[in-house]
Parts: C-alpha cells; sequence; structure tokens
C-alpha cells in the first residue's frame, strides 16, 4: 500500500498515456492533442490509461473502439468528445468522462480531462472502466490432448479458442502458412479508418482486400430514430469544397493546403521513426492555421524552408522510401491529377485553370520518380510554394470553375482523390513487404473521411456536387 | 575464502550500480533530446524527473494477456536481454584496477551474449501470439543474422595491437594511439551495428511504429517498463564496451581513470541515443543489404588494415 | 567445493535442458532447450580452462538455435505446439542410437589415455590454438574456407528465387496436400505416409484425455514426421 | 575462473531480478483478462486464427551466408591472437580465407538473395 502510494505520487506529473480515437469530427482536435504536452499518444492500446474519444462514433467504428478499450491495461478510463447533441455510438461506454466544449476549445478540455481523470484513477478515487465486451471465447472448443491442451490433428479443430492459419500456395514455390491480418481502423501507423484484410505468407503480403469505410453509415429506412447529423468531411478539407460554390481568397485556401500537408508530413514522420521531428512540424502546421488569411507575413515560411532543405539531406529517410510505392500507367491515369500523379512527373494541376493562381505566376511542382520518396518532396515542395502564393496572393479570389486543387487531389470532378486511390490498394500492396506496405499508405496520403463523401461504386453523385 | 566472496560481490555490485546509473542517464538523455528536437522549452528537473514518473506509472498498471501466449518465454525475454547486457557489462574494464570480471577472452564473452540478444528480441516478439509482434520478431532476425559478423569483426581488429582478446590488455595497448584513430573504420562500424543490436533509433526495426510498436506492442505495466530498461541496459554496455575498445577505456591524462572512462561512455551513449531524432527508421531489406555488401566487406578491411599496421609497429 | 557444485548444476542442467528439447510441443521452445543445453555444456568447458571453445560455441549457438528456430518453424505444421504432438518417433531405433552412442562416448571417456599434466594456470590456450591453425592445420584451415564457399553457392544456388538459374521451384513437384480447411479433413495422411492411419482422429468425437502417450499419438496425422525432416 | 565465478554471479542476479520484479509486479497488480481483452491488437479487429504460422522466412539464403560465416569468425579470434608474432603468413592465409569467403557474398549479393520482397 506504501509503495502503490509513493508509485502513485510519482506517477502525477507523468504525461497522461492515451489512446486516440477519432471519430466523425474529431479529425482536427487530434492534431492538437497531439502536441499537449500533458499527454503521451501511445501507438497501442496495451499501455493506455485513457481511451480518448474525439468525434463521433460510427457504429463500424463503435465496436473497434469496445475492443480497443477492452484490450487497455487496467486501471482504465474513457474519456469522450463528440461535436453531434447526443451520440448514440459512444453511450455503449457506461462510465466516461464526456468533455462538453465548442470544437475549438475541445483539445484543451480533453487534455485536462484527462489528467484529472488519471489522477482519480490512480487514487482509486475513480473506477477502472470494467471489460465491455461479453466474455466469450471466439470459438467453443475445450482441450483434447493428454494434458487438455490443444485441438485435433496437427493444425485441426480450434485450440484455444481459434484454429491455426492455413498453408497456400506462394511466389516461392513453398507451401507455407498464410496469416489473415485484419488491420485499422484504429493502428496509428495507417490512415485513420482504413480497414485492410491481409493476406500475409512471411512478411510479405500476398493478398489485401481493403475494408468497408467506417465513416460511411448506412442510413436506417423508416427507422424510428432521429436522423444522423450531417457529415461534415474533412475539415482541412472545407474551404476547397467551399471554392467549388463561391470564390475564396487565394491565401486562404493556400495556407489550408500548406496546413494540410505539413499535418500529413507530421504523422508521416512519426511513423518512419521521427517522432519528434513530427511533433515538431505538427506544432508548425498548427501556427500556419492560426494565422490565417488576411495576414500576409511571418507564416512560418523561412521554418518550412528550413525543414525542407534538412529533410532533403536527410538521407536516411531518402533510403526507407526510395522506389517504394510506385503506380503504372494506368494507375496514374486513373487518378485523373492530384500530388501522387505530379509526384510521377504528371503536370496536372486545376489551379493552372483559374486566372487568379495565373496572375501570381503559378506553375504546378512536378516530380519525376513516382515513388514515395517523391511523393515526400513534391509535398514538402508544395507546402513552400503554398506559403509563397498566401504571402504574395494579396486579396485576389479564386474564380469558381466547378473544379478545384485540393491537397489531395482535383475536386469537383467524379469521385474524390482518396476514392480513387482506395480500388488501386490491393494492385500496388500486393507483393510488398508490410513495413514498405505501410510506406506506400502514408506516402499516398489518403484520407477516408474525404472518401466518405463518394463511397466507391455507390453510384451516388459527390457531395459536393449537391 | 570469504575475502573473496566479498571482492566478488562488490564488483558485482559495481557493475550493478553503473548499470543503473546508466540505464538512468539514458533515459534523461532521451528525453532531452527529445524536447530539444520538439523546440520546446527543457527544463533540467522535470526531464530528470520524467523516466522515473513514466516508470511509477508503468508500475501501477495491470499487465495484459493475449490469447494463449507462450507465458514462460515471454516473462524470460526481458530478463534474459538484461542479464546479457549486465554479462557484457561486467566484462568491461572500468579502471585499471576495477576490473568485475578479467576474462582472457573478455571480447568473445562480450560478442558472445551480445549474440544472444537475437533470442531474447526473437522471444518477445514470437510469444505474445500476435501477428503484428511476429512480423517485428522475424524481421530482428534478419537484422541480427546480419550485423553479428561485422559487430564481431571490429571488435576482433581492436585485439589485433593488443595481441590478446583479454580487454585490460586491448585498453593498454591504446596508450599511445587510440583505436578510433588507429582504425578509422572501427567506430563507425561497430555503432551501426550495436544501433542495430539494441534495436534503437534507425535500426528499431522491430519497435517500429509501422508494426504500432512490433515486439513492446502486447506488452504493458510491468513488463513494458521491465523491456525498456532492457533495452537501455544494452545501450549502456555497448557504450561503455565502445569506449573501452575504442576510446582508450580509462587512460586520459589529468584526471583520475574512472572519470574519463564515465566521460566517454557517456559521450557515446549520447551519440547513440541521440541517433534516434537524426535518422529514419530504415527498411530492413536495404539493413540486411548493405549489412552483408558494405559493413562485413568495411569490417574486414578494418581488421587487416588493423593488423598490418600492428605487424609495422611490432617491428 | 563452490566449482564442484557449480559443475553439477550445470551439468544437471544441460542434461534436463537436452531431455525437454524432446518433451515441448513448440518449435521454438525446442530450439531454446537445446542452446540452455549448450549454454550448459559451454560453461563447463570454460571451466575445464578451455575458456575459449566454451565462449565460442555459446557465441555460435546463439546465432545457430535462432536460425534453427526459425526453420523449424517455417517447416513444421503446428510450429508453436497448439495442438499436442509428440517430438519422438521410432522409439526403438531412436533408443538403440542412443544408447549406442552413449555407451561409445563413455567408452572413450574410460578407455581412453589422456595426459595426466595439469594445465599450467598461465597457458595461452587461445594463442596456442592460433599458432596450430597457422603451422601445422593450415591445410584444413584453407579447405574449411573452400568447404564453407562450396557450401554458400550451392545453399544459394538451391534456395534463391530469382537467381540466373530460373526459379528455384522450377521442375519441383509440390506435395500434395490438402490444407487443413477442417479438423477432419486435416489428419488424412498424405500418400507418402508410412504410419498408421489415423482413425482415432477422423472420428467425429475427440480422443478423451489420457496421459498414456499411444492414445495421441494414434490421434496424430501420421505426415508431421516427414514435415520435420 | 574467477572472473567466470563473478560473470555468473552477475548472469544469475540480473536474471533473477528481474523475474522478481515482474513477480512483484504480478503481485501488486494481479493480472486480470476476458477473451475479447486477449485480442491481439491490429488496430482494433480480431483475426480469425492464431498468429502463429509456418512463418515464411524469406531472408534463408542469407541465414544460410550467415551460418558460414559464423564458422569463420570462430577462427578469426585465435588468429587475431597470434598475428604479430606470426607476421605476414598469418596475413596472407587470412586474406585467402576471407577473399574465398567474399566471394560467397558476391555471389549471394549477385544472386539476389538478400532481397526478398
Amino acid at each position: 500500500m506504501v509503495v502503490r502510494s509513493i508509485l502513485a505520487r510519482l506517477a502525477k506529473k507523468a504525461p497522461v498515456p492515451v489512446f486516440l480515437i477519432s471519430g466523425i469530427g474529431g479529425d482536427e482536435i487530434t492534431d492538437r492533442l497531439r502536441l499537449d504536452d500533458r499527454l503521451h499518444v501511445t501507438d497501442s492500446p496495451r499501455p493506455a490509461m485513457i481511451l480518448m474519444i474525439a468525434g463521433r462514433l460510427t457504429s463500424d467504428l463503435k465496436y473497434a473502439a469496445l475492443q480497443v478499450h477492452d484490450q487497455m491495461a487496467e486501471p482504465r478510463a474513457v474519456v469522450r468528445w463528440s461535436p453531434a447533441e447526443r451520440d448514440p455510438a459512444a453511450e455503449v461506454f457506461p462510465h466516461f468522462v464526456a468533455v462538453d466544449a465548442v470544437a475549438a476549445a475541445a483539445a484543451a478540455t480533453l487534455a485536462a480531462a484527462a489528467v484529472n481523470t488519471r489522477d482519480d484513477l490512480l487514487a482509486g478515487s475513480f473506477p477502472s472502466s470494467p471489460p465491455l465486451l461479453p466474455d466469450v471465447e471466439p470459438n467453443p472448443w475445450r482441450g483434447v490432448g493428454p494434458w487438455g491442451q490443444g485441438g485435433t490433428g496437427m493444425t485441426g479443430g480450434v485450440p484455444y479458442g481459434r484454429p491455426l492459419p492455413e498453408r497456400a500456395k506462394d511466389r516461392d514455390g513453398l507451401q507455407l502458412d498464410q496469416l489473415l491480418m485484419r488491420v485499422g481502423p484504429f493502428l496509428p501507423a495507417l490512415p485513420e479508418g482504413l480497414i485492410l484484410e491481409v493476406r500475409l505468407q512471411g512478411d510479405v503480403i500476398q493478398d489485401v482486400t481493403v475494408g468497408a469505410n467506417p465513416f460511411v453509415e448506412e442510413a436506417v429506412p423508416d427507422s424510428e430514430e432521429e436522423e444522423l447529423p450531417a457529415f461534415p468531411g474533412p475539415a482541412d478539407l472545407a474551404p476547397f469544397l467551399a471554392s467549388l460554390r463561391v470564390p475564396v481568397a487565394v491565401a486562404e485556401l493556400e495556407l489550408a493546403r500548406a496546413r494540410h500537408h505539413l499535418r500529413w508530413l507530421g504523422h508521416a514522420l512519426r511513423v518512419h521513426g521521427l517522432a519528434a521531428l513530427g511533433r515538431r512540424v505538427l506544432a508548425l502546421s498548427a501556427r500556419v492555421h492560426s494565422q490565417g488569411a488576411g495576414s500576409s507575413n511571418a507564416l512560418g515560411s523561412a521554418e518550412v524552408v528550413e525543414l525542407r532543405r534538412s529533410l532533403e539531406r536527410n538521407f536516411t529517410l531518402a533510403w526507407a522510401t526510395r522506389g517504394i510505392g510506385r503506380l503504372s500507367g494506368d494507375q496514374l491515369a486513373a487518378l485523373d491529377g492530384g500530388p501522387v500523379a505530379r509526384a510521377a512527373g504528371i503536370e496536372r494541376d486545376e489551379r493552372c485553370a483559374d486566372p487568379a493562381y495565373l496572375a501570381l505566376g503559378f506553375k504546378p511542382v512536378v516530380y519525376a520518380g513516382g515513388d514515395a520518396l517523391a511523393r515526400w518532396r513534391l509535398r514538402l515542395h508544395e507546402a513552400e510554394q503554398s506559403l509563397r502564393l498566401a504571402e504574395t496572393a494579396g486579396n485576389s479570389m479564386t474564380t469558381v470553375t466547378g473544379t478545384a486543387e485540393g491537397p489531395t487531389g482535383p475536386l469537383g470532378r467524379g469521385p474524390g482523390p482518396s476514392s480513387r486511390l482506395l480500388p488501386l490498394l490491393p494492385e500496388l500492396l500486393t507483393g510488398l513487404e508490410w513495413g514498405d506496405a505501410v510506406t506506400t499508405l502514408l506516402s499516398l496520403d489518403l484520407d477516408l473521411r474525404e472518401a466518405a463523401l463518394t463511397p466507391p461504386g455507390s453510384g451516388v453523385a459527390p457531395a459536393w456536387a449537391w | 575464502m570469504v575475502g573473496e566472496a566479498l571482492s566478488t560481490a562488490g564488483l558485482a555490485l559495481a557493475v550493478v550500480a553503473v548499470m543503473i546509473g546508466g540505464t538512468y542517464v539514458a533515459a534523461v538523455l532521451d528525453v532531452l533530446f527529445t524536447r530539444l528536437t520538439m523546440r520546446v522549452a527543457v527544463r533540467p528537473l522535470a526531464a530528470a524527473a520524467l523516466p522515473l514518473r513514466r516508470a511509477a506509472q508503468l508500475a501501477l498498471q495491470r499487465r495484459t494477456l493475449t490469447e494463449r501466449p507462450d507465458a514462460g518465454t515471454w516473462a524470460l525475454a526481458p530478463a534474459v536481454l538484461a542479464a546479457l547486457a549486465a554479462v557484457s557489462l561486467a566484462v568491461v574494464p572500468l579502471t585499471g584496477t576495477l576490473i568485475p570480471v578479467e576474462a582472457d577472452t573478455g571480447i568473445v564473452v562480450f560478442a558472445a551474449a551480445m549474440a544472444l540478444v537475437v533470442v531474447a528480441v526473437y522471444l518477445q516478439g514470437w510469444s505474445p501470439n500476435s501477428p503484428l509482434s511476429l512480423v517485428a520478431a522475424y524481421r530482428f532476425v534478419a537484422e541480427g543474422l546480419s550485423y553479428e559478423i561485422p559487430f564481431a569483426v571490429v571488435l576482433i581488429g581492436t585485439a589485433l595491437p593488443a595481441r590478446s582478446l583479454a580487454l585490460v590488455p586491448i585498453v593498454t595497448s591504446q596508450e599511445h594511439l587510440w583505436n578510433v584513430i588507429r582504425q578509422p573504420l572501427g567506430l563507425p562500424v561497430y555503432l551501426i551495428t550495436v544501433l542495430a543490436l539494441s534495436f534503437w533509433g534507425p535500426l528499431a526495426l522491430p519497435e517500429g511504429q509501422d508494426v504500432a510498436g512490433g515486439t513492446s506492442l502486447e506488452l504493458s505495466g510491468v513488463p513494458r517498463l521491465l523491456w525498456r530498461v532492457a533495452q537501455l541496459n544494452v545501450l549502456v554496455a555497448v557504450s561503455a564496451m565502445g569506449a573501452a575498445v575504442f576510446l582508450g577505456g580509462w587512460l586520459g591524462p589529468w584526471l583520475p581513470g574512472g572519470v574519463w572512462m564515465a566521460l566517454k561512455t557517456l559521450f557515446l551513449l549520447a551519440l547513440l541515443v541521440a541517433s534516434r531524432q537524426f535518422f529514419a527508421r530504415v527498411r530492413t531489406e536495404s539493413f540486411v543489404v548493405v549489412a552483408w555488401t558494405v559493413l562485413t566487406p568495411l569490417a574486414l578491411v578494418d581488421v587487416f588494415l588493423a593488423g598490418i599496421q600492428a605487424m609495422v609497429a611490432a617491428r | 567445493m563452490i566449482a564442484d557444485a557449480v559443475f553439477w548444476i550445470l551439468a544437471v542442467l544441460a542434461v534436463f535442458s537436452a531431455w525437454r528439447v524432446f518433451r515441448t510441443d513448440s518449435m521454438v521452445r525446442a530450439a531454446y532447450w537445446l542452446l540452455v543445453s549448450f549454454v550448459g555444456v559451454g560453461l563447463i568447458m570454460v571451466m575445464l580452462k578451455a575458456e575459449f571453445l566454451g565462449v565460442i560455441l555459446i557465441l555460435m549457438m546463439g546465432g545457430e538455435m535462432t536460425i534453427m528456430a526459425v526453420f523449424m518453424v517455417m517447416f513444421m505444421m503446428n510450429p508453436a505446439g497448439l495442438n499436442p504432438m509428440i517430438m519422438v518417433h521410432q522409439n526403438r531405433a531412436a533408443m538403440a542410437a542412443g544408447f549406442g552412442s552413449f555407451a561409445l562416448l563413455s567408452a572413450v571417456g574410460l578407455f581412453a589415455r589422456f595426459p595426466a599434466s595439469v594445465v599450467a594456470p598461465t597457458a595461452r590456450a587461445t594463442a596456442e590454438l592460433g599458432t596450430e591453425l597457422l603451422g601445422d592445420s593450415m591445410l584444413v584451415f584453407q579447405t574449411a574456407g573452400v568447404t564453407l564457399l562450396a557450401a554458400m553457392i550451392g545453399a544459394v544456388a538451391l534456395v534463391s528465387v530469382r537467381g540466373r538459374f530460373g526459379p528455384a521451384d522450377e521442375g519441383s513437384d509440390a506435395p500434395e496436400q490438402q490444407p487443413a480447411a477442417d479438423a477432419d479433413v486435416d489428419s488424412s495422411a498424405p500418400p507418402s505416409s508410412t504410419g498408421p492411419s489415423s482413425s482415432a482422429a477422423s472420428s467425429p468425437t475427440p480422443p478423451a484425455p489420457s496421459t498414456t502417450p499411444e492414445v495421441t499419438e494414434g490421434a496424430m496425422p501420421a505426415d508431421h514426421s516427414h514435415e520435420g525432416a | 575462473m574467477e572472473g567466470g565465478a563473478a560473470a555468473l554471479t552477475i548472469l544469475v542476479v540480473a536474471l533473477g531480478a528481474f523475474l522478481i520484479l515482474k513477480g512483484v509486479g504480478d503481485v501488486l497488480n494481479p493480472p486480470r483478462s476476458t477473451a475479447p481483452s486477449r485480442v491481439p491488437f491490429s488496430g482494433g479487429l480480431s483475426p480469425d486464427t492464431h498468429a502463429w504460422n509456418r512463418y515464411h522466412v524469406r531472408y534463408y539464403p542469407m541465414a544460410l551466408l550467415f551460418l558460414a560465416f559464423d564458422m569463420e569468425m570462430v577462427f578469426m579470434y585465435p588468429w587475431a591472437v597470434v598475428f604479430v608474432e606470426e607476421g605476414l603468413i598469418a596475413l596472407i592465409e587470412m586474406l585467402m580465407f576471407i577473399t574465398i569467403l567474399l566471394f560467397g557474398i558476391l555471389y549471394t549479393w549477385r544472386e539476389g538473395a538478400f532481397r526478398w520482397s
């Protein structure tokens, strides 16, 4: 007891280990949470004490969230914030600390709540959240070996509740086991919400199936339930979507683009093992954000220039991404422009059609490599270019042409960029080592929230067309 | 008899003290470098307390289990890693007189202990019966089989001028010129291979974010704490060894030998710990290729240059 | 006194872990029990003043046993031993071979004339080994190099998938084995099987837990002995 | 020998200390789990099968190469000790030996056996 109280007192000022889950409307907050010194965002739910839910959970996300919750070590608690008035999916958590705040203040309030809850958990004044899923083995089984262990035969049965992996043909001609791995939607290395069913043989991917987008909510017909709140789409796409209908300040658009690229960079650096540098870049992107449109100097462009220079010299980063994730010509054509295509030498940019940009002397950034490295360099270059444009743009406004160049690709023409990329994944990832597959996925900058605006194959017109 | 046992116990205590101290220093250094890279305010006192606070927090957590893990090997993995680090630190002479374990085959004992690190890390990844952790375990086997040869060969290079595999002669042979200058290829190759060995920074392949932490993915509570500590133990051991065989160990003017040794160890430790902030994680396959086609030949060249030098010096 | 105690502890450890190698279901455990056994033997060698040989044994076995574990996991069905299985086969032949080699080695130990001289504490065993390697045994040494090269090239030529000699699996027949889709089909043995047909396993009710090994053996598909070969 | 005793003591102490610490942790906070909590983490979804499988080690040519080089290292240690005494003959001999083995690396590299994805 004495030991425990000493340890608890010592632990009080440590950053709270949180596992971060972001639902609908939580995309902006998660960045600010990562920047909070009081929190330590973990890669795995196991060592986390607080499950932090930012945004509204769809029903698909709910089950994964419950699973993750049960996987956390005790003592644990749930702290959540939702933009919706009522969040039916999150109400499955019996004990939670709900944070009630407007979106702008949500991150700070969430962090403060996490700290308080952790302290209460350690002091024993707040009960640890009980397991939420029913405690049943995935398969009924009973041991059949001489010591009550295992299933039937060599590989049959469901020993300890699960069957063994099955063997399948491989490119090596060896018939070894194939491991079906379901990853996502909360795997920190992958784009938020991406679900993949991956067949691995060794560490090489044999087959990939892209799972249903968890941000897509099926409208339940004839339900008595009140209607779900309209899906807002990813927050950092908002100015670009607006520019499809009304003229928007060029400076505002370009700042948003730079911010998006820097956010992406921060996330990607973390996954590539440069967590501290990634956090610095995230902080930089937040500063770009707070400047807003109008103020045309001190946008952190000097810092971005310096960052770009240092990252282009980072040979291990280049080494980790060179030659990874090249798209074929057909695949590039299907993209219809966007940064991924521009990184493969295809000079297509919707901004070239806009007189406001032409007046500013805009020329699209194009790289030739076509691999993950080229995409990295392109985005860094574009971030720098966007900040320059924002500085010089003054008050010039875009012209409404019905299309716009979003940070991930063209908007307003058919499905969005991520919807175009998702169907390419199986072909692209097959045959890659798992780490290379993650590198590829990162470099594509997929956004499942954006893809949810136009579910692939749904035949529904994009949300922005309405 | 009793006196002998007492002196053995005293020396063992010295190793434990150096290990604990070094591990703590490594943890604090990591906090400092991380905050410097983030470009946020560094408060030395807070940085010094942070590792302890984190450790206390982990110590209060309930350990999680996985589906039918190999519980025995899972429990053993951090203990084995720490024990290997302790043994390899024990063969390093701390000063000219304070030599915890005086073995005729010092660098072989060290290399043997470090060769078994692969076992500990593989078991850590294998045991929880978790897919990403398993991928991580096999990555480390690839990494381990690649770094081991150049690692051992550059150590052999330092034995050449000393004409002995024991560490005291190796240190004293550097009286006039440290091996870092005499064998310019030695220390760089050594540092790269020990980074791989302690799965740290750019070569933290089994603990990468792309496998959500890999070998430590399923760890929480005390086992996670022990695994982290054991990893830092390895960093301390390899830094001390690097200081002894490349930077002349306790040799140095003005200051007492122990201080020199501590400073040199600290320098290498800081270098290794800081590497995490500068280099992105390398691909497994690239590392394997480079380890075999660049590091191994370089290490062999290093040995031959060292041999020719030693021969000329002896004439 | 203490030295005796340590020797006996290490000796018992070596024998015990060697026995565990055959009593565990998990390939990884089996490989590392063997490593423990080797470490025990290596430490005994260190005690016998063969410091270099003892330590180098441990050094080599660390890497070697990991490779063995990895290869055994790759080729054995049920590598983690989640289902019960038996690691020993052809018991009579194995016992004969075991006792035979034990008797032979014991005979060497008992009847050979070992040099009676005590090793001087100042003897430089490693240096003597080195002199020997560069002296009379030089031919052996260089032959070892060429043999190792031949082994390397042979291994790579055989297993390399995309070598100059075409895909590694060209012209080879994949073993006809059915995937273990369900427990009952799985236990049908491949055509090459020599073991008893596993009728016990294909019965819908699994055999009752029992402490007699015969029951389990009946429940095993016979093909795994070939897998592990 | 004394060195061996000390090394063995340190080994046992470190091993024991870590196992005891883990035991103490389990006494302080005994592990508790339910079936869903034991599911391995891969982002919130459950796997169908156990993770343990006949894992395809694609770097096996490299593992075989390692075995050969591990042998070579064994020879190098005693060689290093007597190198200076033996002089040129030691140099030439090891040079020959190593060159032979380097051909092995060269061949393996040429065959692309270090790459697997």
